[in-house]
């Protein structure tokens, strides 16, 4: 009864899943407060520019176009004619006052921009940003900003600790209507900037359980447009249900890689690595541990077919290197890693290779995973042991370096430089015992340093694709971490309301990228 | 038509595991209206069993194996749930032989009152008062739990209770052990009054021989199961026509006579789980004839009743074989083993502070029996508990050994010296563990402060109890406390005191359960342990004779002050205070002179 | 007196223990609250992004001092009645948080233990009275069957029967996406409406325990004497079950069920979880994956103290409702 | 004499363990008896029983039942059959050891300090209390963490750890009437040590209340461990009844209608508990004698 009517050509409303805030959310529309805040916020506030993070492309958003001056200096052209929710107009000073803002709070920084921005200025209707130093690297970081007004914010006397919770301001395509812990609903604002392409009067999202089987038995129902849970069996559970209308797509994520640990023999040796990159049955990784939702990783350590573009110049197979257990044995064989009469793989000092392998207890899958490798181990000659940690443990040791194998997750990001330099970068590492940031395998290599410094100031694309070309050669050829599989993004989509979804046939966006997907839903 | 018609009356017990016991055999007699029916009989002959049999209320593994019991016009052994409720308590009521034990520990006594009342839509009004007072208890009593009452109190309480709703019919089972004997005289006589006004009747199991003759119209002898004798009082006093019976009386005496003997009918009883041919008596009978042995007699009018002997009332006078005479002349010496010193006992109630002992001294000695009598509720068992280092007096002092406080000890030291004091408890149905056997019970004492091994503890235990009469032992060692009657339960008690060979026995009422002849043996045995052991003794008691045939000298308690102490002959002979001649003027004296009216003699008295 | 100074102190020596525990076991955790925050916003395959953590980090203010100055800050803000910000929930304060899950718990959650333990008691005296007879089987064994399923699986059955097939109740939530709380009766009959299939799940698990407590007990208590004598006095057989038989039978219940009160919030994380129910259980949980020691010292300062106050309660009750605990024996 | 006395001591040889003849003359005792005996065959011959490895993973997924599998497969293809009948003995260890051990604990610990009172009380149930509010959730994880012990065991410790309090302050409380029964007055008379008493006196006349105790405590204990593979505490390579309901939760049983993988699991474990109860029918007679007769 309280449904609004839809319009003609529009969507009445729409199911989404949960909201975020925890089990008890409160209303937070704070866009930097990420671990609290409320998804609605994704609809309200909007960046310079909005990538589609399955291919990588960046789209003009409130920012029109941008240039590089020279390498430290960005200069953005802001959008004009765009409104606050409120009717103030939205300006370059906006831009410039939200990016002086996070550099201000630290707390508010989650992409640590801060560190790279000398300052910000904006004039009449073009921003100027300047970096300490080449900025190439943090693009993709400076243009993801969400945007505040300025005529609110600055009278906020903390914003670390600001909800923005009555009628949030923001220049997004909706405003909330109504919050409680169940649900949250947002409606379409009429005054949004490219109002003629949002046909979804109202969306919203439905509290769910973190126990999943309720959410899975809903979803299987047909109660949510749209939802990213993990479901198994998702054919059978979903879309054999409604054929029709429900439809799922799992784009890959980041990217799960066997972590050897560089500083311990057998690992530090490159043959040993290389020889090791034909021993996983990825076949079987994905298709029972993964339930088939996933793809085989590329060694390159790009994802693929997304970032395909990235990929270097004469690559096989994508980069994808099959599984060959003769191969694996005859290489190990080759590099000095001889078997015993018992069938033992010994070490280059005559000793039975013995090491252990730890995956953090609970996650089912990886669990699984971790059995099928270890048992490819195994079937090579060597002694493994699959231990499992909780995973809070689980995180110290790879972190402090206390292992011998495990998994590790990388890259994923439309950021190519994080994408390498957060596993491979030496800063990111730390001496066996102390905490590293992101280079668990302690990966310290000076081709790689100079090819991530090479990306890290190139401002123009052929100069970055070919030091990722680099970088991915390194990885195919160096192996400092063998990738396994992708992450799945989870996906599911109905249409009988709304069509227009990114799909594998058209994937204009990532899963994720929700200002990308509202303006493309067409009523069904 | 009597009210209560038993007719070939039969309850065995079929223990699992167990050979069946057949506590009641083909058991008939009448109550008729009004009547005071006294039932005697041997500790363990089926008494109680029988009790429970009238009022259906046995519990399994009894069961009635044959025969009827109509109470006015309804069959009891076949009438269902509804037709007996109604029927109990306003029409038949009961005082358990555990009477001490039959409070809800709960609640208050009021409620108790207040419950039973409510369960025959009757308005309690002043009756719970009026009947408290019937027993000589304060209307105060109401207020109180169980656990505060004196072991009499209780037995008090369960009585008034039993007549709270003016029933036709009460079945008494031992209901005054607990109870001096100016309180049991009180309420006895104003039971008889009651009954005079409100004609109900009563059949009273008692082994109090004196109070039974003189308080009964008519008295059955019960003997392994069978009734064996049934008499008008008198006529039972003047002329015993069993030799059982005979047996009893002779185990009879007058406290204040100047030179008592009691006599007793050596040997045991029969073992209920056999099968027995010939009279059950005989074995025991001073004047059985060679076919005892194999005819069984029947139940025949004989005398002014029936007896169930081949000799039919022509029973010669023999003298019975067991003989238990007073010997205790001089006043104690000796020094004293353990002192009590001005010994105040207070208690903290919701509703005030009660004294139970009050400034109270006296000393044990070596090789003497202290007696401690006096009133229901002055203090006794506290001073038993005092002294034993249970609870601890609020001042004053127990000294042992000269040296050892008592009333400080604790942990390690409290154990040692109980390894030299042993407790007989004043309730023998709370004082076994329902849970361990008696061999268990027994064993342990045994074990810990003698020290035997494990198979001679067993022997042992079963010597000991063979001295308390239960025999044979191997057919009890192994028996649960929920399977023996009620003396039987109190000489395991007894036995178990006995055990560890203590050099201080505190006794509570140790023989207030036991037919006159077991407890004339139990007495003697008591005295030959003091003397040979040198014990020193505390004998608590409302049983003057007794106090009269085992203790050195006598304390008598009052409202927890000593009123009087002496050497037994001198107080029981001369007493001082107007309390203690009060005392002994209590005594039930069984008068040998018919009683005015014979009631009803005759009846259909089984086969 | 002094035995009321004794207790105090001992009271006071629990709470304090309890207290320190409190803060040293969250913090005896492996893991930072930080990365734990992220690590759950990410999911665990997708990498961690450094900078993320550090961000949450100076958003939650690390910190200050050793282990000992943070305890002693700890006992301090204690002292002053503060619980401090909320990680999951920041900026929200914890009281703020608490606010909101306390009435649903105590609402849910003590309503139904306070009808398990009421129907547990009365069911298992039922059992007891009518011992060995098919009343007494069919009570001990099917509470048993149906009360020892695994909670969440039987939690779900009634969901897919109740909300999913039959479309009789909703399927979580405490109340309606449309509803806005407060004190109307709108809201109230919605919440009610929610709350039907949890409270039914707790239900049928609930009264086992007591069920078979009870049952045992009085079985106990009915074999003894005074049980027999008020037969012979005539007590109708309900009335002797009820004065004599359960009246004494439910006092061991009774200790246990004021512990269970006192526990109720350990024991509402699951039911809140699976019906999505609004509450402090899930908040618990929640806190505990968190590492959200503000919150979760809070909520373990609530069940300490409901505990402790519980289990003083269940001691002074049990002196009245049996005496004999009063009767006086030197050991 | 001498016939007597080897009477006296023929009778006692002759006896039978106690409990176990009086569990076993009930009926219903007796089928809870053959019941758990029963469970603890499958457990034990688990590997002889089933028709597979419980891990191997090598069929197809998701199977409804079947000749080949009778109750069905995983979705990661491994047989629910095989499962239930490993995950009886993982089950039952845990159960029973866990629920044995926290029961013992809280029976020493709650005895000792409704029996003794005094300071020695106020000490224990200082730790009674103590162990009542310790934040369970918490504990687990660090001791997860901690924990020399891996595996089986350290679900085994830390489901006793932070189990026995509550038994124990029941049984503290029940005691505390116990103790001053004449009879347990006798037996400090009889020398017993107090060991002895609170063992051979007082625990008897609570066996119902044990086992009540013991039944709750390995309810929990069974449930525990499924509910500590929930939190990822639990040993993922073991099968126990506990991770196959969550595996089957998080499997998506209930979506896809594999009602048996679902079902299997909650029945074994409600057929355990019924074993026990029914056991318990006959534990009324262990502490009360009186009731051995029917
Ligand atoms: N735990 C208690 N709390 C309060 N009052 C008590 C308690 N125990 C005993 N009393 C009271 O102390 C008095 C003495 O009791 P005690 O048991 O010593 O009497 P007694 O001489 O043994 O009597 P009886 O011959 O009837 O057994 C009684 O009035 C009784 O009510
Ligand atoms: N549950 C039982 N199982 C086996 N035998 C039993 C059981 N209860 C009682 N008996 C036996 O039945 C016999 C009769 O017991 P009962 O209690 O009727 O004796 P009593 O005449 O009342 O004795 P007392 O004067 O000692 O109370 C006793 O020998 C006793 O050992
Ligand atoms: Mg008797
Ligand atoms: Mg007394």
């Amino acid at each position: 009864a309280r449904d609004t009517p839809a319009a003609d050509g529009m969507i009445g409303f729409l199911d989404y899943g949960g909201f975020g805030g925890g089990a008890e959310p409160q209303a937070n529309y704070n866009p930097y407060l990420d671990a609290t805040r409320l998804g609605a916020t994704d609809y309200l506030f909007e960046r310079l520019m909005v990538f589609n993070t399955y291919a990588c492309t960046p789209q003009p958003w409130l920012a029109t176009e941008y240039s590089w001056t020279d390498p430290r200096t960005l200069v953005f052209k802001i959008r004009q004619g765009v409104k606050w929710n409120d009717g103030q107009p939205f300006t370059a000073k906006d831009v410039a006052f939200t990016y002086n803002l996070i550099k201000q709070h630290e707390a508010l920084d989650t992409q640590g921009l801060g560190r790279y921005l000398e300052s910000v200025d904006g004039t009449a209707d073009t921003v100027t940003m300047t970096f300490k130093s080449a900025g190439a690297s943090v693009f993709t970081l400076a243009v993801n900003v969400p945007i505040v007004p300025e005529h609110i914010w600055s009278k906020v006397p903390d914003p670390v600790t600001f909800v923005n919770a009555d009628k949030p301001v923001g220049t997004g395509p909706f405003t909330v209507k109504a919050m409680n812990r169940q649900q949250l609903t947002i409606a379409r604002n009429p005054g949004y900037w490219q109002a003629g392409k949002v046909k979804v009067q109202e969306i919203r999202f439905h509290s769910a359980d973190s126990q999943g089987a309720v959410e899975q038995l809903k979803l299987s129902r047909g109660a949510y447009d749209t939802n990213a849970m993990f479901v198994p069996d998702i054919k059978k559970a979903y879309v054999d249900r409604d054929p029709k209308n429900h439809h799922y797509w799992y784009p890959p994520g980041g990217t799960i890689s066997f972590y050897m640990n560089l500083t311990k023999p057998p690992f530090d040796d490159l043959a040993f690595r290389k020889a090791l990159t034909t021993a996983f049955d990825h076949r079987t990784i994905i298709d029972k541990a993964q339930l088939g939702y996933v793809k085989q990783a590329s060694q390159t350590g790009l994802v693929i077919p997304g970032q395909e573009a990235w990929l270097p110049q004469g690559i096989q197979d994508q980069g994808r290197i099959g599984y060959d257990q003769a191969a694996a044995d005859a290489a190990l064989t080759a590099a000095g890693y001889r078997k015993d009469a018992e069938g033992r793989r010994l070490g280059k000092d005559g000793k039975p290779l013995a090491f252990t392998f730890k995956t953090p207890s609970g996650w089912t899958d990886w669990l699984s995973a971790a059995q099928i490798i270890v048992k490819n181990l195994k079937a090579l000659g060597f002694d493994v042991d699959l231990e499992t940690p909780t995973p809070e443990t689980y995180d110290r040791d790879r972190a402090i370096g206390s292992y011998d194998a495990l998994f590790g997750v990388h890259g994923g990001s439309c950021n190519m430089f994080r994408n390498f330099s957060e596993p491979l970068g030496a800063d990111q590492g730390a001496p066996i015992g102390k905490k590293a940031l992101s280079n668990f395998v302690r990966w310290n290599d000076k081709e790689t340093e100079r090819l991530l410094e090479e990306l890290r100031v190139a401002t123009d694309e052929s100069a970055q694709k070919q030091a990722v070309a680099g970088l991915s050669k390194i990885m195919t050829d160096r192996v400092p971490v063998i990738p396994i599989w992708y992450g799945a993004k989870w996906f599911q989509y109905k249409t009988s309301k709304a069509v227009g979804w990114p799909n594998e046939q058209d994937p204009y966006a990532a899963p994720g990228d929700n200002l990308l997907i509202v303006t493309r839903l067409k009523p069904a | 038509m009597a009210l209560l018609e038993v007719r070939d009356l039969s309850v065995t017990y079929s223990p699992r595991g167990g050979a069946p016991v057949r506590a009641v055999d083909r058991v008939g007699f009448d109550v008729a209206e009004g009547e005071f029916v006294g039932l005697l009989g041997e500790s363990g002959c089926g008494k109680s069993t029988l009790g429970n049999a009238v009022l259906r209320l046995l519990d399994k593994p009894a069961a009635i194996t044959g025969g009827t019991v109509v109470f006015d016009g309804v069959d009891v052994t076949t009438a269902d749930d509804d037709t007996l409720r109604p029927m109990r308590w306003a029409k038949v009521s009961t005082v358990f032989q555990s009477s001490m034990n039959s409070l809800n520990p709960v609640i208050t006594v009021g409620a108790q009152f207040a419950d039973t009342f409510k369960a025959h839509s009757l308005d309690p009004g002043e009756r719970a008062r009026e009947l408290l007072e019937l027993v000589s208890l304060e209307p105060d009593v109401l207020r109180r739990y169980p656990h505060e009452l004196s072991g009499g109190m209780k037995q008090r309480v369960a009585l008034a209770l039993a007549l709270a709703l003016s029933p036709r019919f009460v079945l008494l089972d031992e209901p005054t052990t607990g109870l001096d004997v100016v309180v049991q005289r009180t309420i006895l006589n104003r039971l008889r009054e009651l009954r005079a006004s409100l004609g109900f009747a009563v059949l009273f199991i008692s082994h109090d021989l004196g109070t039974v003759m003189e308080m009964a119209d008519r008295v059955m002898v019960m003997y392994a199961g069978e009734i064996v004798e049934d008499q008008p009082a008198g006529a039972m006093l003047a002329g015993p026509l069993h030799p059982y019976t005979r047996g009893l009386l002779g185990s009879y005496a007058d406290p204040r006579a100047p030179e008592i003997s009691v006599d007793y009918v050596p040997g045991r009883p029969p073992d209920l789980s056999l099968l027995h041919e010939g009279c059950r008596f005989a074995p025991r009978c001073p004047v059985a004839l060679d076919e005892c042995a194999t005819t069984h007699p029947e139940l025949l009018p004989a005398g002014r009743g029936a007896t169930r002997c081949l000799l039919a009332g022509e029973v010669p006078e023999t003298a019975t074989r067991g003989a238990f005479a007073a010997a205790r002349p001089g006043a104690p010496a000796g020094p004293p083993v353990l002192s009590v010193r001005d010994a105040v006992k207070d208690y903290r109630g919701r509703h005030g502070t009660t004294r139970a002992v009050d400034g109270v001294s006296f000393d044990l000695r070596r090789g003497s029996v202290t007696a401690l009598v006096g009133q229901s509720g002055s203090g006794k068992t506290t001073l038993a508990r005092l002294v034993t280092g249970i609870e601890r007096p609020t001042a004053g002092s127990v000294v042992f050994d000269d040296d050892v406080r008592v009333d400080r000890l604790r942990g390690r030291r409290l154990k040692d010296y109980r390894r030299h004091v042993q407790l007989v408890f004043q309730d023998p149905f709370a004082a076994l563990n329902p849970t361990r056997t008696l061999a268990y019970a027994l064993s342990r004492p045994l074990r810990n402060h003698l020290g035997l091994p494990v198979a001679e503890a067993r022997t042992r235990s079963a010597e000991l109890l063979e001295t308390v009469g239960l025999t044979p032992a191997s057919q009890y060692l192994d028996k649960l406390p929920h399977q023996l009657s009620g003396g039987q339960r109190q000489r395991v008690v007894i036995a178990r005191a006995l055990a560890p060979e203590p050099q201080v026995l505190v006794a509570d009422e140790p023989i207030s359960m036991l037919d006159v002849s077991i407890r004339a043996e139990i007495l003697e045995l008591l005295d030959r342990l003091v003397r040979e052991r040198g014990i020193a003794m505390l004998y608590i008691t409302h049983d003057l004779l007794s106090a009269r045939l085992l203790a050195d000298e006598v304390l008598v308690l009052r409202d927890g002050k000593v009123v009087e102490r002496g050497p037994t002959l001198r107080v029981i002979r001369q007493a001082e205070h107007s309390y203690t001649r009060l005392l002994l003027d209590s005594i039930p004296n069984p008068s040998p002179a018919l009683p005015p009216e014979p009631r009803q003699a005759a009846g259909d008295r089984g086969r | 007196m002094r035995y009321f100074l004794r207790r105090a102190g001992f009271f006071a020596a629990t709470l304090w223990a309890a207290i320190t525990l409190n803060f040293l076991i969250p913090r005896l955790q492996p893991g930072d609250p930080a990365e734990a925050i992220v690590q759950r916003l990410r999911g665990q395959s997708q990498a961690v992004d450094p900078a993320q953590v550090a961000a949450v980090r100076k958003m939650l203010g690390a910190p200050e001092g050793n282990l000992l100055q943070q305890y002693a800050d700890y006992l301090s803000t204690l002292a002053r009645g503060e619980f401090g910000v909320s990680y999951t929930y920041f900026p929200y304060s914890v009281t703020h948080m608490i606010g909101q899950g306390l009435l649903w718990t105590v609402a849910l959650v003590g309503v139904t233990q306070i009808l398990s333990f009421v129907i547990g008691t009365l069911l298992g005296a039922w059992a007891a009275y009518r011992r060995n007879t098919r009343v007494d089987s069919v009570i001990t064994l099917g509470s048993t069957f149906v009360g020892t399923l695994p909670f969440f699986w039987l939690a779900l059955l009634l969901i897919y029967l109740f909300a999913v097939t039959l479309n009789w109740f909703p399927e979580g939530g405490g109340y309606g996406g449309g509803s806005s709380p407060g004190w109307t009766w709108l809201f109230f009959s919605d919440a009610v409406q929610h709350s039907v299939l949890p409270a039914l799940s707790l239900l049928i698990v609930g009264p086992i325990g007591w069920i078979i407590g009870m049952r045992n007990n009085m079985v106990q208590t009915l074999g003894e004497d005074y049980a027999r004598l008020a037969r012979a006095r005539g007590l109708s057989r309900p009335r002797i079950a009820l004065t004599y038989g359960a009246r004494i039978a439910v006092l061991p219940n009774v200790t246990g069920f004021a512990i269970a009160l006192g526990g109720i919030l350990g024991g509402t994380v699951l039911v809140e979880q699976i019906f999505n129910y609004p509450g402090l259980g899930r908040m618990m949980f929640e806190a505990v994956s968190n590492r959200d020691y503000p919150l979760m010292q809070a909520l373990f300062l609530f069940i300490t103290i409901g505990v402790l106050v519980a289990n003083f309660l269940a001691d002074v009750l049990y002196g009245v409702l049996d005496p004999r605990v009063r009767k006086e024996v030197v050991a | 004499m001498s016939a007597e006395l080897s009477a006296v001591q023929a009778s006692r040889a002759s006896r039978l363990p106690g409990w176990f003849v009086i569990l076993w003359r009930n009926r219903k005792c007796r089928i809870g008896l053959i019941m758990l005996a029963a469970f603890t065959l499958v457990a034990v011959l688990a590997p002889w029983l089933s028709p597979y490895a419980p891990r191997d993973d090598s069929f197809s997924a998701s199977e409804t039942p079947s000749a080949a599998h009778w109750l069905g497969t995983t979705a990661r293809g491994e047989d629910v059959f095989s499962q239930l009948l490993y995950g009886a003995r993982t089950s039952l260890i845990v159960g029973l050891a866990a629920g044995t051990l926290s029961t013992v604990v809280g029976l020493v610990i709650g005895l000792t300090a409704g029996y003794v009172r005094g300071v020695v009380d106020e000490v224990l149930s200082f730790f009674i209390n103590l162990a009542l509010v310790v934040p369970v959730l918490p504990l687990m994880v660090t001791l997860a963490a901690y924990s020399p012990v891996k595996g089986l065991w350290l679900i085994i410790m830390v489901i006793s750890v932070t189990g026995w309090a509550y038994g124990a302050r029941i049984k503290r409380a029940q005691i505390i009437t116990l103790r001053t029964r004449d009879y347990v007055t006798a037996a400090k008379f009889a020398g017993d040590s107090t060991a002895r008493i609170i063992a051979r006196e007082i625990l008897p006349n609570m066996t119902s209340l044990v086992v009540v105790g013991f039944m709750g405590a390995c309810l929990g204990a069974i449930g525990g461990e499924a509910g500590l593979a929930f939190l990822g505490l639990g040993d993922p390579a073991t099968t126990s009844w506990g991770t196959m309901l969550n595996q089957a939760n998080s499997g998506g049983a209930m979506l896809t209608g594999q009602w048996a993988w679902l079902v299997a699991p909650g029945v074994a474990f409600a057929g355990l508990m019924i074993a026990l109860t029914l056991i318990n029918f006959g534990v009324d007679a262990l502490s009360n004698p009186h009731l051995r007769e029917d």
